[in-house]
């Protein structure tokens, strides 16, 4: 199949240009891309437009982007556990496009599935609504939102095989399936490269179509954004 | 005088009824899941991705993939399933969750809800909060009667920029709680008032109009 | 919980009216919710718009719903291998309304995640675009189709908790899992009800959510439609 | 005088390139995949919800539960994966299928296809082909040349309602290989004539433009 890569360099290799759209999985900390991203950063690559529900924190996940100024554009629903980034912001050196969590989603799902645009109640009568065309559906209003299509999509699974089929693990899907169907190109990483034939058939996430590179990291660091606990009784 | 968060959180409680599927906001609402009664059988979304939220993990059992919409480490159940994103909202816009129960800055006596942004303050994000509003079928706001000024955070209109419009079903304050029948002009109600609150007294401290 | 039911005639009761629609899962005659069929079947409901992307066979699946003249129109992708119903539509007795098999799915899809409308390619230039809303995006045409919602969704599941998680199998899934989220009511039939935390909760295909009654069926059917081999060497 | 079906499949399964993922359509289409070159990887989509669909079960091994999109019995691979009718067309409209074949009733010289109703004989539906036609990257069409009553099938326009408009990329029928550069305009193109088969009687048979 040539999809399996050594490393998250090679992966990336002649994917990345000035100026591209990168749509990244992850909620927050969990289940983000961290390897890939770590290579993006080490690539030097400019000018980037990264579509992300959030932008990491100071010094982790894409908050690494963001602090080597190779960020122009983010869009995303909630960026508030970044100092930097709000430091670019404020100071003009950064653009952001907020959009709801759900339109988000649906958005990078619409363009993967070939829909350009989508109805929604979402953000109806909110600054989010302005600009977008209204639509009336059986008396109610609706507002026309676009689907995403990025130049490269970067997304974390728990498990791979060769044919580029991928399954996650818990709450770090979240946006991972989404994205990898709304690149032109879909790099993986994996934590485990799985023997082929080894995945459920009926519990794969990701079909092997939307992934054409994968590579296999190493020591991932998974950090914990809000350690919760309970009291042992 | 007035209640406390988890006064409040238990009288949210109550607005949960058997077999509900229910999406708690970040911050205050998540103290609701400590009140629900005995024999209540609830079973929480997590907009990041899940059904079937349990309680926070052991020291030792944090897992980096099993967070809430907070970013907070949680537990599963027997009866969780974990889905994308897109799957999350699509549960959540097509009115499949019974009750949300939000934080908010401002509510106004149409309705309209403000929890999101303070124009000139650094803006952190709607994240799932216009979604939620937007799709569940009933919305529960829990918020400070007043602001830490003393200025009224139930008003008449929203000066805020909304998280939506025309949203809010019922609003439990530290001093009183407010309900309204409907989304078609019916007006908020007094429901309760906390131990000590005055209705002279709450009336002062609140812009909105509400019947009793 | 109280979602598990003894019979499908029980599951179903209280919920059907002359004059409803129903969507079902199911391709061609496999995965079909052929429990809930016959039962819906038995209870002489009246006047349906079926929901399905194919309309069964003569005597099983939706087909005896035909037979019995409870059928007033069905949304459907294809219809061939049905002669019932090809003499009830020439004879003017059923509506039709064709949805190409992509559109229809995403249709049911869009239903079911409260998006009233959705743009798509499919269609363009053919009768399916006649009278729909045509809009440019990036210079290429779309059409407007809309999203369906049914007073019932009827489907048929592997495995299944009594919470109403559904596991599908093999193609069995199909228009299934689509079709659990479009419906006022979701009813299920499943082979197996398997004990509480038993499924993977990674590899859930319906979360409980979507069901709100489940029955055990018992000497399924199942038949097959095209009985193809090939020779052992 | 002519190729056969199989011949024409084997034709085309010549535009099958190792790494492709490709949906067949029902009828001639499905003879493709006994004719892909040994060492040329070709991935199956089916498109009621499979990617990587095996050969027929043997006698006795038939699952009711695995079927492909023209409903009969197929069997599973080690790089299977199963998943909904709405992802599976997510796949096809989003442009992820390298290639289609599919049969028909009509080509035009402008890359008109027109594969699923005569007006006035029973209509059984597209199914998944109009979806098909307009997501798939590139579509290649199977065809007898002309009709039972010799009448011509490729031709200028299509006298049939519309599959999909401008979307054929190459036609193989049982005379000839045509296939046009682009969908901007480009013509169709002899590419070539199968044995015993000459220009001037193509031609006629033809009434379809086609360059050479």
């Amino acid at each position: 199949m040539g999809k399996i890569y050594d490393t998250a360099a090679a992966a990336l290799d002649g994917l990345l240009f000035d100026g591209m759209t990168i749509v990244a999985g992850g909620f927050g900390l969990c289940g983000i891309p961290e390897k890939l991203i770590a290579a993006i950063h080490d690539s030097g690559v400019r000018d980037l437009t990264v579509v992300s529900n959030n932008a990491g924190v100071d010094g982790f996940g894409l908050g690494v982007l963001l602090q080597s100024r190779q960020v122009k554009k983010m869009i995303a629903s909630y960026v508030g556990e970044n100092k930097e980034f709000e430091r670019q912001y404020l100071s003009g050196e950064l653009d952001l496009e907020f959009a709801p969590q759900g339109t988000l989603a649906e958005r990078i799902r619409a363009g993967g599935a070939g829909i350009p645009g989508f109805y929604t109640k979402t953000g109806v009568g909110t600054l989010i609504a302005e600009g977008k065309e209204h639509k009336d559906f059986a008396g109610e209003t609706y507002i026309l939102e676009t689907g995403i299509v990025a130049d490269l999509a970067i997304v974390h699974a728990w498990r791979g095989d060769l044919y580029g089929n991928l399954v996650y693990r818990k709450t770090a899907r979240n946006f991972n399936p989404n994205a990898a169907t709304a690149g032109k190109v879909t790099v993986a990483e994996v934590e485990e490269l799985v023997p082929e034939g080894s995945l459920d058939p009926d519990g794969i996430h990701t079909p092997s179509v939307y992934v054409k590179r994968l590579v296999l990291g190493q020591d991932f660091e998974k950090r914990i954004e809000q350690r919760t606990v309970r009291e042992r009784v | 005088m007035g209640w406390t968060r988890d006064e409040m959180a238990a009288r949210a409680a109550a607005e949960l009824h058997d077999g509900f599927y229910v999406n708690l906001g970040i911050g205050m609402p998540t103290l609701v899941a400590n009140h629900i009664a005995p024999g209540i059988d609830i079973t929480l979304q997590s907009e990041n991705g899940m059904l079937g939220m349990g309680p926070f993990p052991f020291a030792g059992d944090e897992d980096p993939d099993l967070v809430n919409a907070g970013k907070q480490t949680i537990t599963e159940l027997r009866r969780t399933s974990y889905f994308s994103s897109a799957d999350s909202f699509a549960m959540i816009r097509g009115g499949k969750m019974d009750l949300s129960i939000l934080g908010a800055m401002e509510v106004a006596a149409n309705g309209d809800l403000a929890n999101w942004m303070i124009p000139g303050k650094m803006v952190k994000g709607m994240g799932g909060a216009m979604d939620l509003v937007a799709g569940a079928k009933r919305i529960v706001v829990l918020m400070d009667h007043n602001d830490k000024a003393g200025g009224q955070k139930f008003r008449d209109r929203c000066t805020l920029p909304l998280t939506g419009s025309n949203v809010v079903d019922v609003l439990i304050t530290d001093l009183a709680v407010f309900e309204r029948a409907d989304r078609k002009g019916a007006p908020f109600r007094l429901v309760e008032t906390a131990p000590g609150i005055g209705l002279d007294d709450l009336r002062a401290r609140t812009g909105a109009n509400f019947s009793e």
